[in-house]
């Protein structure tokens, strides 16, 4: 299969020396199927770290002052009164930004799967990747002759 | 001293945990970066290589008068500036102390006109004060020294007599420091 | 469910975390240490031996300081967005291979808490999550230069997140997987080149992608020379202006852990993380981690900061043909190397 | 027990400044932000990171120091001049005491004349140490400040020898120095001037071919000669965009033309080309200090005693009655110039620092115009911010070289 | 020991007066005052020299033209406004109580000039905006402290005070050197303890 064929391969055509293969002792063998349990342990510590972060907070609930003034929870302006709410229109240079990000983000998860399978699809393979890689370059060269990376 | 009734009796663990909040406290004093005049080259200076006031003492700078615990105004307090100095020290979050560095911070020093307000203990309440014209690094030095005293002292008084004892002896503390800066020009004619 | 090995992970994990708020803690010492020498000062030294006990005293007193929920602040996302960056900071670090299985008390103890096959993925998209404390903690505070910090990072962040994760996709060809355990794997290899026995790490068959990696990795973690989002010359604090106290710290923390799983990831994915002269073991992944946070200071220490057109048209006119080059270019050399071409 | 918890009142005329249009965000540095260098507050108009609009707002540290000098004795008002422009009091000093000395028409001897071409070079060393610090900070570098404050201490420590102060020395008086040079002053000076082309080349090494702060620098805050003329600029901000012109080469006081320097020009006008010439000035700075060193006579007098102008020295005042008497009204009395008005100007580390003096013939100035180097090239920011990112507006505060004890006065 | 030494006379003559870096001495001789008169007889009022110092006075309806007439002219081309100030004169003179002081210099010629227009109160002056655009914030410094109108200057506010300031212009000689009033910060009863001060302020 893919992993005996690609291991295989490594070995045949560069004739390289491994120098200590752990593959048989202990953690997961390559291309085993992943079981969930992970996963678990991973939902279980972001579930800790929340809770610790929610037990020190309220800790310091019991150690920390609280005297709220008006003046105290008027927003810092460097000193100078505010007078107009902060919350105004964005300019849209950032959304061009995380349009552009949208873009290129795509482009990047489909190549990371190709990247994987890299040896299997080889020649044909690289050939559709350079093709979906060069219309996105198309795209950002013109995005950059357009002028839409400028920010001045 | 203003705490004659004590509201509860110190034991070990009352002791422990006044000795570790006061250490946090007065190991972590980080100041706002404000400067207002000469005296802030000063205060600069000693963040500098030669005196590395700040670090050495576990003193950070933050910009953000949220962050600070301490303030240090260094330098003149000008009526045009003390509505902005009052604001600083009012959304600083609490606990803060506050370091008047220089004779104009402390009494309008050599600007005795129509622009100046004469000590900055008129905008905001002071618990240092540092003479000088302006006050070489060392004196800066030793009015932090004399704050970590104070804070030490505060938070002793906090723990043993309640909040308000603490803060009625830090008070009369504040009193007493200003009444020793002697008598201040009335300013106006 | 294997229960026993989820309470062993979770156990792992646990252990990782608390050790990773410690280090966490440590780095700040470490940094105002290392900074202060660059500096010709002393540094911390007066809070304990050496100041090393200066992160707990700054530890201690932001919890016994006031939490200030300015007036006009978003009240509830202002008060979560500190804890969702801080919460998921440190999880990064749990698909880093710290060494081989330990046996202990008749118990199979895996030094790598989770094991998943797409483990590089998982930790970018923990970073583009934790740029949502960010967003949201700048945009609640109903601040200027909060909102301001807010926006430049998040433009930030996801522009270098394209960077760091296409950069990687040469070491992905090369190892033919996602998964850091098999990655690392590849690079116990030996690399022989005429008389030369050399580790098969992947910097040495990946350098453009190294240079690329680490670049994109400082920007990812707003640090110098990328520190745009809370540049103190600029923004005040950045978008973290109006939180004080522990939650403040929280940021705080969360930047600092970002750096010690980027520093792990990359001395995992480029420099052969465990595998080292001698005896492999977590403390040759300590020490390369370690020059990475070395790397970290000694930039803060030595360059001025990008402006923010610069740091965009560095992204995407510079370095994002530069990694699409570079995969180009290890496709080209693998298919000659599988005899495709 | 004061009452805290008073919102503190908002300012009738900010309420009107800070009316926000519909698509910019209107963000206000200052005057406690960290880039300001003291207390300048700069309004911005931003669309996105863009500049659109910047009015600078100055005065929060106006303390009156020219009703000051119209209330007290010509010989009093020295150390106010410490305090206009506190990073290089020595060049204040300097310009008040020649303005004086013009209007009462006196020179000070020529040994005096050179310590005082030290004093106000080392000051002008000092003064950039801070700009290059807090320049270089602002952009981001941030050990360049560490080493520059470091050797700044340097100065400081000669000034303290010289006279006992730091930072606001109140060394120089009217006719001269009335105490005698440290015997080791010299020495430590050219000890100063050994050590510190090391310091310079160290700073550039981290700066000037460092391509982000090229990039940070170059092209940003770009000011034409004929719009730089036009706006009053002098100093560095004039000579960064190519005009020639430097008080000291201009028209020399002291003993400026029998010392060999250059007047470094820029020619671009731009962040980056005032930055170099700031730095090939304190280059020209140390050479001043050397060539001084080298004329300036061992033996003689400091003080210009055979004025009627100048404090009677103080041996004189123990023993002759004559003294004694000029002494008592000197101090009592003070002196009184000749009705007529001056105006001096020096080479100040900032640009062109004039005293304008109105005297009507009373021991106090009827009036004194201190006409500030900042004050007039602060006004350019708007111009250079033109078009500028959020970013550079750090940059081009900085590269104006501002002390805002200068600029308010 | 020392000689009883005889108070020194007063100088007249000192090395101050002969460095030319304001140009000929001679009234007669210096261009910009021959020129100004030729130009302006009608606004023209006088020339002064105090040491090396040329000061000419003109009318204060004519201080642009004047001032643009000295920049542009190609004999004499004050391209730098150095300086705007004015001085109060109420103590020396009876009309007009201010003096508005313009301080030139010619790049390069090297030498400077000060003109000088009498204006009272409720009397404008042209503004020098126009002509120079570091007139700007001088002007408006005058208007702060002095309370001169600057006619056509495009943003006449008050600079170093604040905005709100009711006191009136502190450099003005009638104005006390400490002001009217202290600042009192709202919620604050009991000030630091105070005496008057001492400082003398000199009288006409």
């Amino acid at each position: 299969m893919h992993t005996d064929l690609r291991s295989g391969m490594l070995r045949n055509l560069h004739g390289r020396a491994i120098l200590h293969d752990r593959a048989g002792r202990g953690g997961r063998e390559r291309g085993a199927s992943v079981s969930l349990v992970d996963y678990a342990v991973i939902g279980l510590l972001v579930l800790t770290s929340t809770v610790m972060g929610t037990v020190l907070i309220l800790l310091g609930h019991f150690v920390r002052p609280r005297k709220p003034t008006p003046a105290k929870l008027q927003p810092y302006e460097s000193g100078v009164p505010d007078v107009n709410p902060p919350r105004g229109r964005i300019t849209p240079r950032f959304y061009l930004v995380a349009l552009l990000f949208v873009v290129f983000d795509v482009e990047a998860i489909f190549l990371y799967p190709w990247a994987v399978a890299f040896d299997v699809l080889a020649l044909y393979g690289y050939l559709q990747a350079a093709l979906f890689v060069g219309i996105l370059l198309i795209g950002l060269l013109y995005e950059w002759r357009k002028g839409a990376l400028e920010w001045v | 001293m203003g705490m004659s009734t004590v509201q509860s009796h110190p034991n070990i663990i009352t002791t422990t945990a006044d000795w570790v909040f006061s250490w946090a406290r007065r190991s972590s004093l980080w100041w706002l970066q404000f400067g207002l005049a000469c005296c802030a080259i000063e205060m600069i200076s000693s963040a500098m290589p030669r005196f590395d006031l700040a670090e050495r003492f576990g003193m950070l700078y933050r910009a953000s008068p949220r962050q600070a615990d301490l303030m240090i105004v260094a330098g003149t307090v000008t009526k045009k500036m003390a509505p902005v100095v009052r604001q600083l020290y009012d959304q600083m979050a609490d606990p803060k102390w506050v370091i008047s560095m220089g004779s104009c911070a402390n009494v309008g020093g050599p600007f005795d006109t129509y622009a100046v307000v004469q000590g900055v203990d008129q905008v905001i309440p002071v618990d240092i004060y540092v003479p000088g014209c302006p006050p070489v690094p060392e004196a800066l030095y030793y009015g932090v020294l004399e704050l970590q005293n104070r804070i030490i002292r505060y938070e002793r008084l906090k723990q043993r007599y309640g909040l308000e004892a603490a803060e009625a002896d830090r008070q009369e503390q504040r009193e007493a420091a200003r009444a020793a800066l002697g008598p201040r020009s009335s300013g106006a004619r | 469910m294997d229960w026993q090995r989820l309470l062993v992970s979770y156990f792992v994990g646990f252990v990782l975390l608390n050790v990773l708020l410690g280090l966490m803690a440590y780095m700040t010492w470490f940094e105002r240490r290392v900074l202060a020498r660059m500096q010709h000062r002393v540094g911390p030294n007066r809070t304990g031996p050496f100041g090393l006990l200066q992160p707990i005293a700054d530890g201690i007193k932001l919890l016994a300081k006031e939490d200030i929920v300015p007036a006009n602040a978003d009240r509830l996302v202002f008060l979560v967005a500190p804890l969702l960056s801080f919460a998921l900071a440190p999880l990064g670090a749990a698909v880093i291979p710290f060494g081989e299985t330990l046996h202990l008390f008749g118990l199979e103890i895996p030094l790598l808490v989770a094991d998943i096959n797409v483990a590089v993925l998982y930790v970018l998209a923990l970073g583009s999550i934790g740029v949502y404390g960010i967003i949201l903690g700048g945009y609640a505070s109903g601040n200027r230069y909060s909102l301001l910090g807010a926006l430049r990072s998040t433009a930030q962040v996801i522009s270098y997140e394209l960077v760091l994760g296409l950069s990687l996709v040469g070491v992905f060809i090369l190892a033919g997987s996602l998964s850091l355990q098999d990655i690392l794997r590849e690079q116990q290899r030996a690399l022989v080149i005429g008389p030369l026995t050399l580790p098969n790490w992947y910097i040495l068959s990946q350098p453009l992608a190294f240079a690329l990696f680490l670049i994109a990795a400082v920007a990812e973690t707003n640090r110098a020379p990328f520190d745009l989002p809370e540049a103190e010359t600029e923004l005040v604090a950045g978008y973290f202006t109006e939180y004080s106290g522990f939650r403040f710290s929280f940021y705080f923390l969360a930047e600092y852990i970002n750096m010690i799983v980027v520093s792990l990831l990359a001395a995992t994915l480029f420099l052969g993380g465990i595998d080292g002269p001698f005896v492999d073991g977590v403390w040759w992944l300590a020490l390369k981690a370690l020059f990475f946070l070395f790397f970290y200071v000694w930039l803060r220490a030595t360059l001025p900061r990008f402006r923010y057109d610069q740091l965009m048209g560095l992204a995407w006119k510079v370095l994002l043909p530069l990694a699409l080059l570079n995969i180009g270019l290890t496709g080209l050399v693998r298919l000659w190397g599988i005899g495709a071409l | 027990m004061i009452d805290f918890s008073q919102p503190t009142p908002v300012i009738l005329s900010e309420v009107r400044q800070l009316t926000p249009t519909r698509r910019e965000l209107v963000l206000n540095m200052g005057p406690q932000h960290p880039s300001t260098h003291g207390v300048l507050r700069v309004r911005l108009t931003l669309e996105g990171e863009t500049v659109i609009a910047c009015d600078p707002v100055i005065g929060y540290l106006h303390r009156g120091v020219e009703k000051l000098g119209e209330s007290h004795r010509y010989a009093q008002f020295v150390p106010w001049t410490d305090r206009t422009d506190y990073v290089a009091a020595p060049s204040n000093n300097l310009g008040y005491v020649l303005a004086v000395e013009k209007l009462c028409g006196i020179q000070a001897p020529e040994r005096a004349q050179y310590w005082r071409m030290i004093m106000a070079e080392l000051a002008r060393l000092a003064s950039h140490l801070v700009w290059l610090g807090t320049h270089a900070l602002d952009i981001g570098a941030l050990s360049v400040s560490l080493y520059t404050f470091r050797d700044r201490e340097l100065i400081l420590d000669i000034f303290e020898k010289f006279c006992g102060a730091r930072l606001t020395t109140n060394m120089m008086e009217i006719g001269g120095f009335s105490r005698e040079i440290p015997p080791d002053l010299p020495e430590m000076v050219r000890e100063f001037c050994r050590y510190f082309p090391k310091a310079i080349r160290q700073y550039e090494d981290l700066l000037t071919e460092n391509p982000i702060w090229l990039a940070r620098t170059k092209g940003v805050g770009i000011i034409e000669p004929d719009v730089a003329i036009n706006y009053g600029l002098t100093g560095a901000c004039l000579r960064g965009s190519g005009v020639n012109y430097d008080v000291r080469k201009a028209m020399p006081y002291l003993l400026y033309d029998r010392v060999e320097f250059d007047v470094p020009l820029g020619t671009h006008g731009d962040v980056y080309d005032r930055y170099l010439v700031r730095i090939e000035e304190m280059r020209q700075s140390i050479r001043i200090i050397e060539q001084c060193l080298e004329q300036v006579p061992t033996d003689g007098p400091l003080m210009a005693y055979e004025s009627q102008y100048v404090i009677p020295p103080h041996k004189n005042v123990m023993t002759t009655a004559e003294d004694m008497q000029r002494h008592f009204i000197w101090v009592i009395k003070g002196f009184s110039p000749p009705k007529g008005e001056v105006y001096h100007a020096v080479e100040h580390s900032k640009g062109e620092l004039g005293y304008y003096i109105v005297s009507d013939g009373s021991p106090i100035p009827y009036r004194l115009r201190i006409r500030s180097p900042d004050f007039v090239n602060l006004q350019s920011l708007p111009y250079m911010a033109q078009g500028a990112m959020l970013a550079d507006i750090v940059a081009l505060i900085g590269t104006i070289d501002i002390v805002l004890g200068s600029v308010d006065r | 020991m020392s000689e009883p030494r005889p108070v020194p006379a007063l100088t007249a003559t000192s090395p101050w007066d002969t460095t030319g870096y304001w140009g000929p001495t001679d009234p007669e001789q210096h261009p910009a005052v021959r020129l100004v008169r030729e130009r302006f007889p009608d606004a023209f009022r006088e020339a002064t020299v105090f040491r090396d110092e040329m000061t000419i006075r003109v009318d204060r309806r004519a201080l642009r033209d004047v001032v643009e007439f000295l920049r542009t002219h190609p004999e004499l081309r004050y391209n730098h406004l150095t300086d705007i100030t004015a001085v109060d004169m109420l103590y020396l003179r009876e009309r007009p109580r201010f003096d508005v002081v313009v301080q030139l210099y010619s790049i390069p010629r090297r030498q400077r000039l000060r003109v000088k227009c009498g204006v009272d109160d409720g009397e404008t002056v042209p503004s020098l905006v126009p002509i120079f655009a570091g007139a700007n914030w001088l002007e408006r410094e005058c208007y702060d402290m002095f309370g001169i109108v600057f006619e056509g200057h495009p943003d006449l506010r008050r600079i170093l005070l604040p905005e709100d300031w009711d006191e009136g212009h502190p450099l003005r000689k009638d104005y006390p050197l400490r002001g009217y009033r202290d600042y009192v910060q709202p919620g604050f009863e009991s000030p630091a303890p105070r005496i008057r001060g001492t400082l003398r302020r000199p009288g006409p």
